[in-house]
């Protein structure tokens, strides 16, 4: 019998998971609508329905993400916070997560309660997110796959140096333009390299503790993981959906505090 | 003719060297055989810290810069926040990279913001043996002068003590002979750009006096005699759209220039600190003087960085150059939170309006070499210029 | 001289303040601050008219020597902003600042008031004073304000570190300065007077530091933000009988509370250290939101919390040199941050039981955000959990407040976790 | 007599044709992937359009981001010069230009002849550029064209606090889940623009004539504020994306009246076809005749001829007509062979349009 949901509103999908008294029984992922409250019910109607149920209010549902405390139907706890329930669950000796959203990133560092004891984001700039990775996607002409694939070719990566979103596509630009023009699979691994610089610079002002996993959207692309890697000198811990990690811990939160008012 | 672009052609030896020096920089073999020779290297940065003082010890000054490029400043950005100087944050890296691990001391001054938390932080989290920062009056009254110079005098003892040996009279007089041996030679090569025709370009100078603080400063010498001779009578000469004068924040990026110049403008001179603030004004010792007070006089009144006041000084020496060098326009670039420079352009543009003299202000970071958006602003200020000429 | 001065604005708004003020806990004293505040700037505003002979100066200044002197104070970067603030003017002053021709690296503060000056906000001083304490914009603003403002101007050097050469050399600044003041002014330097000065620096002081030691108190009787109010005694009326009367009547109601407790305990949650000092255009959101959490911040060591001195009035002019190194701006975010100012801020947290830090990152301030990392990491060894928020203490454009409180939420979430 | 400015533009590229000063047919496209094939293109629909090829262009001058990867130009300029010649040619009496790109935003003075008499440009800072408004028009999913007119229906603008490109997105993105109509969000985001345009303005002297150029100068809503906040009416041109070109054309046309013609321009061999753009060009200029592509080339579509005036490489008249058969483009040649034509060739003489 199901005990807790959780739902994340990002600003690109809003996930739902719905837990029983111990694991997972059922999640969904669906793009966020421009309703904060309608994403919300609908991300955890279609995670209901995938285990034959329907949603009703009086549910035990914590919300985090954009907007969360306008939801009507549920309690809303930090984003941070759900991060480092969901991360600490998925990978208990995880001191440190590495969240990759769509339109932020965000870093935490997490004590062995599943507590965050620091944290550091950056929801101001859209250079180092998943937006930005599309953006890029669509300038070079391929798709994010695509993109991935050809990131593990890369031979001499530029440097993008431009913090500014925009500027950095116009330096991608004049990348693709100069003569002869740098290729695909090096921009994109300059491009990578780029943004992990802005989030591992985010990890060092945190101060980075092992070991480290990383999640959100942006986490499901192997390239990012392993350029990330690399940087860091040691392995990335990557659970298997790293995009329903807040949302896991969201529900994880609503499970303990159970009975506690909106 | 908008295709008269300059590309430095490096094909002089001297130059390729010295190139060399600076791109093996800070690894590179001058500083490794004199390490190697068991003697002390002393990282210095700012123009306000005396490298007499270090030669005098019989150690060699070498002159703390960040990457020559622009570069991902993670460690700076999480060390010293993204609000202090990229030059800042690109040395602080280097640092805690291990760049300059081989450094048996750092020198530095209280000149500006930037460069006061560069050292806050090093002390911190960079263990060099030898540390002082010199504080560095903004003046240069009579008062300013006794307080730098007991300044200079600390250093001498802290340094002695550290290396257990004494600095004499005589060290320091063939210190200051050294130097400015340096000096004249640099002042030598200066005179070359004030012909119409140069026989070198803004890049090619800027290559040679980075590698000065990069090396001993007699093999230095050696080298540059050599080369001033080969200038001295060189076939090739430049001469581009127009002749200009780079001022503004530190700049050791020789591409940078370049990137000026195949836009067809020509850098006869400048006011960098690593540059023409670097070698003018020799050390000149009154007689009965102690050499100490000539070496103390010397740094804190010469050609002043935007920390001193007045600014009005700064300004008057850049008059002045804009005649000796025939410049006709300036190019002032500032990194940026640069804030002693970002703080005069509202002056300075004054003054250039009233000496009639073209300004372009560009703001850059450290390490910059030069953008499409930087090279359309010059190619602009070029045309500009040329449509009023006519 | 221009005629859209805005001063009065100032005065206008302390007097509708004072009227609306509510019986609390702290009214007396807000009701002195307010009065403070006004004859501040009607001194100000009466200057021309009353032959007096201004003198702008910029934050941290000897104003002292002012005093001393007769001649009529201008906080500028006070006064800018107070006034901007009144006025709801920020953007108005800031594109003012811009035309001027400043980066956006500059400053804020120091942006605006060169823009104020430009727009004749602010009346046009007799004389520009200023001083490297603190940074590099107070160290170059006053040159570009006595050109915008055509006055002279004396530039007050203030050295690196705390040892006798360096402090005769400022004591020698000093007596320049006089010097120069004397000449412009006409005033004589009046030497009594400023031993007068010193000798009610010494009182402020020991009052500055009694009101420091009831704040230890668990909970602290003082307001969760109250030391914003504290700092203008200082920065306005250093060594005047009005910092004193405030700084008197602040002692006094805190001993009241403490005796009656009458301030609920439940209410403090969570004691703060604040470092560096918040957006002012936030404060009364920002007194909503500590409020709602129960969060107080006890400890200012990088503004409120002066070191032990003892000053002696017949060296009157040392005494004032000696100062400048004494407040904590000056040796906390000035000087050479070595470990004793590291020991300095961790000893802080601790006797002052805090269990968490604020430093309001003002990107605007490079020299303070460059300590960030060093705090952060100290007090992090003593297991005190510190937040860096982002944000401009004057432009509310930069960081809404919507985001800054998110922040801080999340923060006060973090302490109630641990 | 015909020349040609080209304006290579980060978002998009124009050419105009200009005959004995009267414009015959210009194009505006979007720039592509590869600028060198943009500028091709571009000048080829132009040419196209008027019943010309590109051997019939006396001189040709290029402007703009990518006014350098312009092969068949025979110089280039930069935009802020050539947007002041081409606001003038327009309107003489015009001494102030605000020129709003696809990323930079220019505030220009100029003279009576159309010189630049003083210029800023925006910094490291996109906000209020034509991408910026693509952006924020992509978030409200309405059509670039349309939010100009859509903006002027709004009652209360919502106040935006920055322009910064991204900020003002997520901000945009906040407003409309707060369900802010799109009308008013469209307003704000011109004000805050307007505001910014103003300050760089500011930098310069702001006096009359008035123009407004680049694509910005077609969005109703923002000429409404920037007329507004400047406190003039701006002049604007039939078509105030084409200035640049227009500037670039007139440049090219006085080097051929002042015969200042840089010598022997670059020669373009070949054709375009259904299948695509198919130029190889070689620049006399830079040519030293060295024999190296010649001697590389696997299909031996080079020689050294003096055809140009001086001994330089030209394409084969026989192969001229079949190139894109003989030559894959320099690119997959690079694929089969280390070196080619254009690797060997140590001044950069010869480019590919593919």
């Amino acid at each position: 019998m199901i005990t807790a949901i959780g739902v994340d509103i990002g600003s690109l999908t809003t996930k739902a998971v719905v837990l029983d008294d111990k694991k997972i029984v059922s999640w969904a992922v669906l793009r966020s609508s421009e309703k904060t409250e309608f994403s919300a019910r609908t991300a955890i109607e279609q995670s209901l329905q995938k285990i034959g149920l329907d949603f009703k209010i009086g549910l035990n549902i914590v919300a985090t993400g954009l907007g969360s405390k306008t939801v009507t139907f549920s309690r809303s706890k930090s984003l941070t916070a759900c991060l480092a329930r969901g991360s600490n669950s998925l990978f208990p000796q995880a001191r440190m997560a590495i969240d990759m959203g769509a339109e932020s990133s965000t870093v935490i560092r997490i004590n062995e309660r599943g507590r965050v004891t620091d944290w550091q984001s950056q929801d101001k700039c859209a250079a180092g997110t998943g937006i930005f990775l599309e953006q890029m996607a669509k300038l070079i002409g391929v798709s994010m796959s695509e993109m991935d694939e050809l990131s593990f070719q890369a031979k001499s990566p530029p440097e993008i140096t431009n913090t500014c979103a925009v500027f950095a596509e116009s330096e991608v630009i004049s990348h693709i333009h100069r003569v002869p023009a740098t290729s695909k699979e090096d921009i994109v691994a300059g491009i990578y390299r780029s943004i992990l610089g802005r989030i591992i610079s985010m990890c060092k002002r945190a101060g980075i503790q092992r070991e480290v996993m990383a999640t959100g959207g942006v986490a499901l692309n192997k390239g990012i993981i392993s350029v990330l890697s690399k940087e860091l000198g040691f392995e990335i811990l990557v659970p298997e959906n790293p995009q329903l990690a807040a949302a896991l811990g969201a529900a994880i939160i609503a499970r303990e505090t159970a009975g506690e008012k909106a | 003719m908008t295709d008269t672009t300059i590309i430095s052609p490096n094909n002089l030896p001297e130059i390729e060297y010295f190139h060399s020096i600076n791109r093996a920089f800070p690894g590179n073999s001058e500083i490794m055989d004199f390490k190697a020779q068991g003697k002390k290297v002393f990282g210095w940065l700012c123009t306000y810290v005396p490298e007499e003082l270090i030669v005098a010890a019989g150690a060699l000054p070498v002159r703390i810069t960040g990457y020559g490029r622009e570069t991902d400043l993670d460690d700076g950005n999480a060390y010293l926040y993204i609000n202090n100087c990229s030059f800042s944050r690109s040395c602080f890296q280097r640092g805690l990279r291990g760049d300059y691990s081989f450094l048996d001391g750092v020198v530095g001054g209280s000149t500006c913001d930037g460069a006061r938390r560069l050292f806050d932080v090093w002390r911190r989290y960079i263990n060099t043996p030898f540390y002082q920062v010199l504080t560095v009056p903004r003046k240069t009254t009579d008062d300013a002068q006794a307080l730098y110079l007991s300044q200079v005098i600390s250093f001498k003892q802290n340094l002695e003590e550290f290396l257990g040996f004494e600095i004499t009279e005589q060290n320091l007089l063939n210190a200051v002979e050294l130097c400015n041996e340096t000096r004249g030679l640099l002042k030598k090569l200066y005179e070359l750009r004030k012909r119409l025709e140069t026989p070198i370009t803004g890049a090619q100078t800027l290559e040679i006096l980075t590698a000065s603080f990069r090396m001993p400063k007699a093999s230095f010498n050696a080298k540059l005699k050599h080369l001033l001779v080969a200038l001295e009578n060189s076939p090739v000469t430049y001469k581009g759209r127009a002749r200009l004068m780079l001022v503004g924040s530190v700049m050791d990026n020789p591409e940078f220039l370049q990137s000026i110049e195949e836009t067809g403008g020509l850098v006869v001179t400048d006011e960098l600190c690593t540059s023409t603030r670097y070698w003018s004004d020799p050390v000149i010792i009154n007689n009965g003087e102690p050499v100490i007070n000539a070496i103390a006089h010397r740094y804190l009144s010469n050609f002043p960085c935007a920390r001193m006041y007045p600014s009005e000084e700064r300004f008057d020496r850049i008059m002045a150059l804009c005649r000796d060098f025939k410049v006709d326009g300036v190019i002032s670039q500032i990194i940026r939170y640069c804030v002693p420079y970002a703080h005069d352009v509202p002056l300075l543009n004054d003054k250039m309006k009233a000496a009639k003299i073209p300004l372009l202000n560009l703001d850059v970071e450290y390490g910059s070499s030069g953008s499409g958006q930087i090279r359309t602003r010059v190619q602009a200020f070029l045309e500009m210029m040329e449509a009023h000429k006519k | 001289m221009t005629t859209n001065n805005k001063l009065s604005s100032i005065v206008q708004s302390c007097r509708v303040i004072r009227k609306m003020s509510q019986p609390g806990p702290y009214q007396k004293s807000d009701e002195l601050y307010y009065q403070n505040l006004s004859t501040y700037y009607t001194r100000l505003l009466k200057a021309r008219e009353n032959g007096g002979f201004i003198a702008a100066h910029t934050v941290f200044f000897p104003a002292e020597i002012l005093y001393a002197m007769d001649i009529v104070p201008m906080h500028t970067e006070m006064t800018t902003w107070l006034m901007a603030l009144f006025l709801g003017e920020q953007a108005e002053l800031l594109s003012a600042g811009a035309e001027v021709g400043l980066a956006a690296e500059i400053c804020s503060p120091h942006r605006g008031l060169a823009g104020a000056f430009t727009r004749g906000y602010l009346p046009h001083p007799d004389v520009m004073l200023w001083s490297n304490l603190i940074c590099d914009n107070t160290a170059k603003s006053g040159e570009l304000v006595m050109k915008l403002c055509n006055c002279p101007g004396f530039f007050l050097d203030h050295p690196f570190q705390h040892n006798n050469e360096e402090v005769s050399y400022l004591v020698n600044e000093l007596k320049s300065m006089v010097r120069f003041l004397e000449e412009k002014s006409g005033h004589k330097m009046n030497w009594d007077k400023l031993s007068e000065i010193v000798a009610r620096t010494n009182q402020q002081l020991a009052l500055t530091n009694e009101i420091n030691e009831l704040r230890k108190l668990v909970p602290s009787p003082f307001a969760a933000q109250g030391f914003l109010k504290l700092l203008l005694a200082d920065y306005l009326f250093p060594g005047q009988p009005e910092a004193i009367a405030y700084l008197q009547q602040l002692r006094d109601e805190l001993k009241d509370i403490v005796r009656e407790k009458n301030l609920n305990p439940s209410l403090e949650k969570h004691r703060l250290m604040t470092l560096f000092i918040p957006p002012i255009y936030m404060t009364s959101y920002l007194d909503r939101l500590y409020l709602k959490y129960g969060a107080v911040s006890v400890v200012e060591p990088m503004f409120t919390k002066w070191t032990k001195a003892e000053f002696n009035p017949s060296q009157a002019l040392k005494s004032v040199a000696e100062k400048s190194y004494v407040i904590p701006e000056s040796h906390v975010m000035y000087g050479p941050l070595n470990e004793n100012v590291i020991k300095y801020v961790v000893d802080s947290a601790r006797d002052y039981q805090v269990q968490g830090a604020v430093f309001w990152a003002f990107l605007g301030c490079r020299h303070a955000c460059a300590t960030i990392k060093i705090f952060k990491d100290a007090l992090n060894e003593a297991g005190i959990p510190m937040l860096a928020v982002d944000c401009d203490i004057v432009d509310p454009t930069v960081n809404p407040e919507e985001e800054i409180g998110e922040k801080l939420e999340r923060f006060f979430e973090l302490l109630d976790e641990l | 007599m015909i020349v040609a400015g080209i304006d290579i533009g980060s978002r998009s590229a124009k050419a105009v044709i200009l005959k004995d000063k009267e414009i015959v047919s210009s194009v505006i496209r979007d720039t592509g992937a590869e600028s060198i094939k943009t500028g091709y293109q571009a000048i080829d629909t132009a040419l196209r359009a008027a019943g010309l090829s590109l051997s019939d262009l006396k001189y040709t001058i290029a402007t703009g981001y990518g006014r350098v990867l312009v092969p068949f130009a025979n110089e280039n300029i930069s935009e802020i010069t050539c947007h002041a010649r081409g606001v003038n040619w327009y309107f003489p009496s015009v001494r102030t230009i605000l020129d709003i790109g696809g990323q930079d935003c220019k505030a220009i003075n100029c003279d009576g002849s159309g010189a630049v008499t003083n210029f800023v440009m925006n910094d490291k800072c996109a906000g209020g550029t034509g991408r910026f408004l693509e952006m924020i028009a992509d978030v409200l999913n309405v059509p670039l064209s349309e939010i100009g007119e859509l903006a002027l229906t709004s009652q209360t603008a919502t106040s935006f606090n920055t322009v910064c490109a991204v900020f003002a997105k997520s901000d945009a993105i906040r407003y409309f889940r707060q369900g802010v109509k799109k009308s008013d969000i469209l307003a704000g985001l011109n004000d805050a623009i307007a505001a910014r345009c103003l300050s760089l303005l500011k930098r310069v002297t702001i006096e009359k004539d008035f123009a407004i150029t680049g694509g910005i100068a077609k969005n109703s809503g923002m000429v409404y504020k920037l007329t507004e906040k400047v406190g003039m009416t701006p002049l604007l041109s039939p078509d105030p994306q084409l200035i640049g070109a227009i500037g670039a054309a007139l440049f090219a046309n006085d080097r051929i009246e002042c015969n200042k013609a840089v010598l022997s321009p670059k020669v373009n061999y070949g054709y375009s076809d259904g299948t695509g753009v198919y130029y190889i060009s070689i620049d006399a200029n830079k040519c030293d005749a060295c024999n190296a592509c010649v001697n590389v080339c696997p299909e031996a579509l080079f020689a050294i001829s003096s055809e140009n005036g001086k001994d330089a490489a030209v394409i084969k008249p026989e192969m001229r007509k079949k190139i894109s058969q003989m030559c894959p483009g320099s690119g997959n040649c690079r694929k089969n062979i280390d070196k080619n034509c254009q690797s060997v060739c140590k001044n950069n003489a010869i480019s590919h349009s593919w």
